[in-house]
């Protein structure tokens, strides 16, 4: 044994000394792999933070709703949002409001991209080099506030104050009150609002047929029959939420009846493709259509006023066939409409998008008031009803300065008669044709205020940008305009806490009037926009609680906010006695617009329009809509030029290629997109890109057809007329792939859309 | 043994989740469809779906769980458009489930189509077997700018590079429905307490959708329409969204 | 048999040994060369996808399979002629085997890892391939079964595993001869490799007996890979992959496209280790044969599946159809039927079969044109599926072409590597085929 | 001019052994540094016992935790609520461990407690439903009313869920989207 045991020792012993190290090596380097493992595999430090002191409806882990109005149309659509830990996660529709019915649209619903969106403005900023530069320095609240309100004062003072200027978009509710008082107090009478959307020509055509100067309820929800002269109802159209929902109801909410629709639109909307016909009339003569189809209707013996005779003589110039040749819509279909818009049951005809453009919008809108006069739509439920006074004494849309206005306003910028122009809410620069020579004339007023969330073109002229809230971050009410038959107004409120160093755009007013001194500080005594508010809603509850509601304000107050929204559903609606038939037969004129540049030099009719995403561009900045698909052709982020494809066959343009579309105006270069529902002879771009600085998501992408647009005004409204330009275009020889998600938009016969079936 | 074929034959019978709670289901009316995308972006926000930036959407690598598809019909004239809003159709013989060597993706109690990201490793098999075409590969980690990120659902998983996602019909609110009916002792959820994103936004109320073992749920009524029709039928996929197809005028 | 006269068996074990021990500049520079190829084509560029995800390829939202699994069908099935073709040739008793079997074998081996390196490559999250095999955990998650891909894991494995014990298998009696040929550490590591091989009666015995099993046994197993391979396409729904002519066509297509790779490895053994001795015409000619039978089987297959596509008419399958022969990559499958049915009738004439040069020629060209093929069954299918509104293309990214290079350095590494490990041509075969000497000679 | 494998592997024993040890010190390393420096049991910003508040003080767990039956979340008191008792509990204001709270709460500066207890992001879990079902806080998160710091007791991992689950035939307890989201 000792003789076997002995060599091992003896070997083991003789390599010990430097194996005992390699084993102790390998030893520990297996430790610290070990070790570094268990490291490696460790989890991250993550920190419970508690709160110093826990809100009351605070709850971990759950989510709470609140509610209050969308701004992102003019729609004025009720919204709830949902809040958790602090943080706005989703906006749905308020089931409770009205408007919405708890629905919302992807416009709506990308209100987060709002908010959260990253290129807000986060501190007040003064122009820190040359103007539209984009070079700002950051300043202070209390800098910038006295420095604008020494100034302002000073020119008050001097008996000047006329020559401060307020230019808003579309603001309804107390803030327009609170600007309004504002400017009065001040002196100065050039509060406008400049709203590319608003609807003037509809507002000026029932003021002329019915003497009603309001938006009325359309009742699409009860119509059998919907005549639709280029309103995108379901799009872009007043209020396409409400109308959406109304339109689902028109389809398949009745029991065995079916509305049925037909779109009259030269190239083909959300709501051409819903509808059951789309007919493409000629450019400009839709409300010539409109009248062709009234005189089918008298003629035919289906209206049954004690005029008729009246209205056939005013009518005679309008037969099928005289407007047929006009508007390419053949006799027979003019016929065939009438007799189904008299048919019994309910039928309306609304007018808007290009109809409403022209510079016959007026006189257009005028000519379907008459259709749905003759129909006896007025006041009937699935008709116009005439909304009751609103639920407040508001402005909505009397302050709308038109394209007459804002020529008006750059006459006076450049006699150097504007010395401080605040700009809040509205975009000129990008929403004006190019004529117009907005910014140019911006170089001449001195001080160029403007309080927005976000640069946009406008605001880069600036010398002081005040950052504003963000709707979500606002205190604010609004009346929806149009009404929904009743009266109804919205409160707004925070629904979460200020993300920057920025103001509500009431509490920003405020703050100056207490900078400019004199009697503002006075009269404007609410320390904040929250507490005005709710004192004139209190005004408002006490004026009205004299029909013996026993609850106390605070109580109501609460409710309101809670709900979001207030309305008297059943009140009585508004004027329904039907407006006299011989100021609405003198008020028909002759509906044909007159295009800028000549048919020859100009062979194309330009037929800008506006999308349910951004609409006049304002929507361009949010990611969410940016990445939406167009709905007709699925094409996102940039625009497009939409050619009948005949009309490229002929020239030779396939999709992608760049063409000049020059107008009298100027031009622009924008990629064809071969569309199949657009009348040949007419090119559409959709409005909304094309900015140059508005943000990461917005700007150098795609072009702006407003800017091409000829500055032409219709008289009766003052509006412009964006759908009356013709252009010329040319292939530059330059492609651009246009990005779209859609593969083949042809069913190749395969099943997709259903079995063929007459089923109702 | 006998207790395997009595399962298989249990598996493979039509209606078998019958006897479950719950088989949720959607039905959606063409007649009311506008294609106006508001499902769409409801489905982004609700289920923090990336915003993936004008390169990716020019390589055709765009996330939308729910999207329109738009099928022209005729010539100009005479022109028509369908839409058809296309998502996870829930298909109860998924072609998907089988095809993943993972489990991933498989069907559930509910009727509902799982996919579960943590547990998928990226073969995109169920991408390619999909008819429908409504699967979703993160071909990369997308970021949100700084504070977007702010929105993000903390019900809902963000999902990283290399996994395949798709529509849930919003498990997580289904979850948290079935959660209120457990608090409230209930069986199971009320028909309409639990509504997917796009079916609570929808305007025109296309999409309805509920359990369609309760026969009283609309969802339920809905389906008997004499309109109603799977899209591609033939293909026997069985799916759970029916579509109630376009009158023609 | 012998072009050059016949060689003793000790010019045997010399000529081929001799490639093993003897390495000169020649062969490092060939290694560095395919080694950085790999590195900076291959895994270079895979390590960014790793990094930023598979979205550095080209595929997209209406073709998630791309040329990955392309190149993956491609490696599997040039892997099929090696083992298949030495089992089947061997239990058929073919002497012209002996020379070429060894080194077609050796591609099997490494075309399958290569193979598999474009799994990993294909996959989303390749730290997670683990979980596609069924390690019992305390999660009581399983791989799923019924999943074709899940097919595939146990046949690639099961079919890697046969193929490397068979290659050893028959290198034992040759890992004995290098063995003994060479001294130090490479005796060691040999004396380890030959597992003691003494080359008495029973050990021969043992081993033609445990030979043959295999060789039966691989040969289901070959044609099942493939076939298995095919059902991943075969088993879905979408138009041009829902074809039960598909295993068939798979296998048909993995052998002729492996024999022809067989053809360009012997090319290059011949060329470069001055093998003229021991592969000739003989094998060339048979080859080439065997190629014409693979590429008429091949074509008429093709044309099947065309006239199946046809006769069944529904609008899916047509639509698959035409965009495959007039679509966006139609051109691609013109030079498919070109090179792969066309091409190869030339070696109906004798001297064509007889030279190698044209042949190395022609199997290239059959083995682009089988690239091209596998391209197009995942390309032209996926965009074009069931909802016309999801129609797209697919073209393949730099890192795709990039890493379809790398892979072709992968496979040349590992075969220049085999050669100095293991006698590229079976030692005691080719003794085997020499007529016996002559006492007096 | 021996063919015996075994001679040959002989030179190949001792790299063998040192590879073993390497293997064997790799448990070993990993096996302490679970053991003594692991994230289960980290030092909390204050010295808070629970030994202190639920056994000496006989303080019940929901007193505290008051969102655990009704919320996914089981929470953390606020500092304010930690002020609340201890405003009246003069014995202790002076120590060391309750200056620093009163510090905090002076500052209005929420306490940056280290999380022992965190499941993935993709995981679904809800303090509610588990407390309605009658679980006692003790069952996953162990004594912890005899701790003076937190340890971690359980992996929080899914086999530790689905082997509950699997014992107490929780209804759909191993689908995946019963926790995962």
């Amino acid at each position: 044994m000792a003789a076997i045991a002995g060599p091992a020792i003896n070997k083991m012993s003789k390599i010990s000394r430097r194996d005992l190290l390699q084993f102790i090596g390998a030893g520990g380097v297996g430790v610290a792999g070990g070790i570094l493992y268990g490291e490696g595999v460790q989890r991250n430090v993550e920190f419970l933070i508690p709160q110093v002191v826990p809100p009351e409806d605070y709850s971990p882990g759950v989510a709470t709703w609140y509610n209050t109005v969308c701004n992102q149309c003019s729609a004025g659509c009720g919204i709830s949002v949902r809040i958790r830990e602090g943080k706005a996660k989703k906006i749905e529709g308020n089931p409770v409001h009205p408007v919405s019915q708890g629905r919302l649209c992807a416009r709506g619903q990308a209100g987060l991209n709002v908010l959260y969106n990253p290129d807000r403005i986060r501190t007040p900023l003064q122009n820190a080099a040359q103007r539209g530069s984009g070079n700002y320095a950051e300043i202070s609240w209390d800098e910038a506030l006295t420095t604008l309100g020494s100034r302002i004062g000073r020119l008050k003072i001097e008996g000047k104050a006329g020559r401060v200027r307020l230019l808003t978009g579309r603001t309804r509710g107390h803030l327009d009150e609170l600007f309004a008082q504002f400017m009065g107090l001040l002196g100065s009478e050039h509060y406008q609002q400049y709203d590319f959307t608003y609807p003037a020509a509809i507002r000026a055509a029932n003021r002329i047929s019915f003497g009603v100067d309001q938006l009325p309820y359309y009742d699409i929800k009860h119509a059998d029959f919907l005549l639709s002269f280029g309103a995108d109802y379901l799009g872009t159209w007043l209020s396409p939420v409400h109308h959406s929902l109304a339109y689902g109801h028109l389809r398949q909410g009745r029991q065995g009846r079916r509305g049925k629709t037909v779109q009259i639109e030269p190239r083909m909307s959300l709501s051409g493709a819903a509808a059951d016909e789309w007919i493409a009339a000629r450019p400009g003569t839709e409300g010539l259509l409109a009248l062709g189809i009234a005189h089918a209707l008298v003629n035919a013996g289906n209206y049954l006023g004690s005029d008729r005779d009246e209205w056939s003589i005013a009518l005679e110039a309008y037969s099928p066939s005289t407007v047929s040749a006009e508007t390419d819509v053949s006799e027979e279909s003019i016929v065939r409409l009438a007799t189904e818009f008299s048919a019994p049951g309910t039928s309306l005809a609304i007018a808007g998008g290009a109809t409403a453009a022209g510079t016959n919008a007026v006189a257009s809108v005028v000519a379907v008031n008459a259709l749905n006069y003759l129909a006896g739509n007025l006041g009937q439920r699935g008709g116009v009803i005439f909304n009751s006074d609103p639920a407040f004494s508001a402005t909505a849309g009397s302050r709308q300065a038109g394209l007459r206005g804002m020529l008006d306003l750059v006459e006076a910028m450049e006699a150097g008669d504007v010395e401080v122009l605040l700009v809040h809410d509205t975009n000129p620069v990008y929403a004006l044709p190019e004529n117009v020579r907005f910014r140019r004339a911006m170089e001449n007023v001195p001080l160029i205020v403007a309080l927005s969330s976000f640069h946009d073109e406008t605001t880069a002229m600036a010398d002081f940008i005040l950052p504003t809230n963000t709707y979500l971050e606002s205190w604010g009410d609004d009346v929806p305009d149009p009404g929904v038959g009743f009266p109804v107004a919205s409160i707004s409120q925070p629904v979460v806490a200020k993300l920057y160093d920025t103001l509500a755009v009431g509490d920003i007013i405020l703050l100056l009037a207490r900078r400019i001194g004199g009697e503002l500080p006075i009269r404007l005594h609410w320390a904040t926009m929250e507490e005005f508010i709710k004192e004139r809603w209190r005004e408002e509850y006490e004026l009205r609680s004299a029909a013996g509601e026993d609850q106390d304000f605070e109580a109501f107050w609460r409710a309101s906010l809670e709900a979001g929204v207030w309305g008297q559903p059943g009140a009585a609606t508004g004027d329904e006695s039907v407006p006299s038939s011989s100021s609405m037969i003198a008020s028909i004129t002759d509906p044909v617009s007159k295009f800028a540049g000549s048919e020859s030099d100009y062979p194309f009719v330009l037929h800008p329009y506006l999308t349910a995403t951004f609409t006049d561009g304002r929507g361009a900045n949010l990611p969410w809509l940016q990445e939406l698909p167009d709905p007709m052709t699925s094409v996102v982020y940039g625009s497009w030029a939409e050619l009948n494809p005949v009309t490229a066959d002929e020239l030779g343009i396939r999709e992608g290629d760049i063409l000049e579309v020059e107008s009298p105006a100027g031009s622009i270069r924008v990629p064809a997109l071969i569309f199949p529902a657009i009348r040949p002879g007419v090119i559409a771009i959709p409005i909304g890109q094309g900015h140059s600085a508005y943000g990461r998501y917005a700007s150098d992408r795609g072009v702006n057809p407003i800017h091409i647009v000829a500055t032409q005004v219709d008289d009766q409204s003052g509006d412009l007329a964006w759908a009356a330009t013709r252009v010329r275009i040319k292939r530059t020889g330059e492609r651009l792939r246009i990005i779209k998600t859609d593969g083949v938009t042809r069913t190749l016969g395969r099943q997709i859309l259903g079995p063929k079936n007459d089923h109702a | 043994m006998s207790t395997i074929v009595e399962k298989l034959r249990q598996y493979s019978k039509p209606g078998y989740y019958d006897k479950f709670d719950y088989h949720w289901t959607m039905t959606i009316d063409l007649d009311r469809c506008t294609g106006c995308e508001a499902c769409v972006v409801a489905c982004q926000a609700e289920n923090n779906l990336p915003i993936v930036g004008e390169e990716r959407f020019a390589e055709n690598r765009e996330i939308k769980w729910i999207r329109i598809e738009r099928y022209w019909e005729g010539e100009y004239p005479d022109i028509k458009m369908g839409f058809i809003p296309m998502l996870c159709q829930q298909c109860d013989d998924a072609p998907c489930e089988t095809a993943c060597p993972v489990y991933a993706t498989y069907h559930n109690q509910d009727g509902l189509n799982t996919q579960i990201y943590n547990r998928c490793i990226g073969t995109r098999t169920c991408a390619v077997y999909c008819p429908y075409e409504v699967r979703y590969f993160n071909w990369f980690t997308y970021t949100w700018d700084e504070p977007l990120e702010q929105q993000l659902n903390p019900d809902v998983t963000v999902r990283e590079k290399g996994v395949m996602e798709k529509c849930t019909f919003c498990i997580q609110r289904i979850r948290i429905a079935k959660d209120n009916a457990k608090d409230d002792n209930r069986r199971r959820v009320r028909d309409g307490e639990v509504v997917p994103a796009c079916v609570q936004s929808c305007p025109t109320e296309a999409l309805v959708f509920g359990n369609s073992n309760d026969p009283e749920a609309k969802v339920s009524k809905m389906m008997k329409s004499p309109r109603g029709y799977k899209v591609l039928e033939e293909l026997h996929t069985t799916p759970s969204i029916v579509y109630l197809t376009k009158v023609q005028s | 048999m012998f072009d050059h006269g016949q060689p003793s068996y000790a010019d045997v074990n010399k000529d081929i040994i001799s490639t093993m021990l003897e390495t000169g500049p020649k062969y490092w520079t060939l290694l560095g060369i395919t080694v950085s190829v790999a590195g900076i084509c291959f895994f270079m560029p895979w390590f960014y996808q790793l990094i930023v995800g598979v979205g550095a390829a080209g595929m997209n939202r209406n073709a998630v399979w791309g040329s990955y699994l392309s190149n993956f069908i491609f490696w599997i099935g040039l892997s099929h002629s090696g083992t298949l073709l030495s089992a089947v040739l061997h239990i058929t008793n073919s002497p012209w085997r002996k020379a070429i079997y060894r080194s077609a074998e050796a591609m099997t081996l490494f075309s399958l890892m290569t193979a598999a390196m474009f799994v990993m490559v294909h996959l989303g999250r390749v730290w997670f391939v683990h979980w596609s095999f069924p390690i019992p955990n305390q999660m009581g998650l399983w791989p799923n079964f019924r999943s074709p891909l899940m097919f595939d894991v146990m046949a690639i494995t099961t079919y890697l595993t046969a193929s490397s014990i068979f290659i050893y298998m028959g290198s034992v009696p040759d890992f004995a001869a290098v063995r003994d040929a060479s001294t130090g550490l490479r005796r060691r590591l040999y004396t380890i490799f030959s597992f003691g091989w003494r080359g008495t009666a029973r050990e021969w015995h043992t081993l033609g007996w445990a030979y043959t099993f295999f060789a039966v046994f691989v040969i289901p197993l070959a044609v099942s890979v493939h076939s298995i391979v095919s059902w991943d396409f075969a088993l879905s729904a979408v138009p041009g992959f829902h074809h039960t002519i598909f295993a068939p066509y798979f296998v048909t297509g993995a052998i002729y496209s492996g024999t022809a790779g067989i053809v360009t490895v012997m090319y290059c053994l011949r060329k470069f280790l001055n093998f003229e001795r021991y592969i000739g015409q003989v094998h060339l000619d048979s080859l080439g044969k065997l190629l014409i039978t693979l590429s008429l089987i091949w074509t008429y297959i093709n044309i099947l599946e065309l006239f199946s596509t046809w006769y069944g008419g529904t609008s899916f399958e047509l639509e698959a159809l035409s965009f495959k022969l007039t679509g966006f990559y139609a051109p691609l499958y013109w030079e498919m039927l070109l090179f792969c049915a066309f091409v190869p009738l030339l070696m109906l004439f004798k001297k064509i079969r007889w030279s190698w040069n044209k042949m190395l020629v022609i199997s290239i060209l059959i083995n682009i044109g089988m690239l091209t093929e596998r391209f197009i069954i995942v390309a032209t299918s996926q965009p074009r599926k069931f909802l016309p509104g999801a129609f797209g293309y697919y073209v393949p990214s730099w890192i795709e072409f990039s890493i379809t290079v790398g892979s072709f350095a992968i496979f040349a590494t590992l075969f220049l590597i085999f050669i100095k490990w293991v006698p590229a041509i079976s030692l005691y075969e080719v003794k085997e085929t020499l007529r016996p000497l002559r006492r007096d000679a | 001019m021996s063919i015996s494998v075994l001679d040959a592997l002989r030179p190949a024993k001792k790299p063998a052994l040192l590879g073993l040890v390497v293997v064997v010190g790799l448990f070993v390393g990993a096996w302490v540094h679970g053991k003594y420096f692991s994230d289960r049991s980290p030092i909390q910003p204050i010295e808070f016992s629970h030994r202190i508040h639920a056994t000496d003080n006989e303080i019940p767990c929901q007193h505290c935790h008051i969102y655990a039956d009704r919320t996914p979340v089981a929470g953390v008191p606020s500092v304010s609520k930690c002020m609340g008792c201890h405003n009246s509990v003069p014995s202790v204001r002076e120590s060391p461990e309750i200056l620093k709270l009163a510090t905090y709460w002076e500052n209005r500066e929420p306490i940056p407690w280290i999380k022992v207890y965190d499941v993935p992001d993709y995981v679904h879990f809800t303090h509610k439903r588990h407390i309605k079902a009658g679980l006692a806080c003790q069952e996953c998160h162990g004594p912890v009313e005899t701790m003076d710091r937190i340890t971690r007791v359980a992996s929080m991992r899914m086999p530790w869920c689905v082997d509950c689950h699997t014992e107490r035939n929780v209804e759909h307890g191993r689908d995946c989207w019963t926790c995962h989201k």
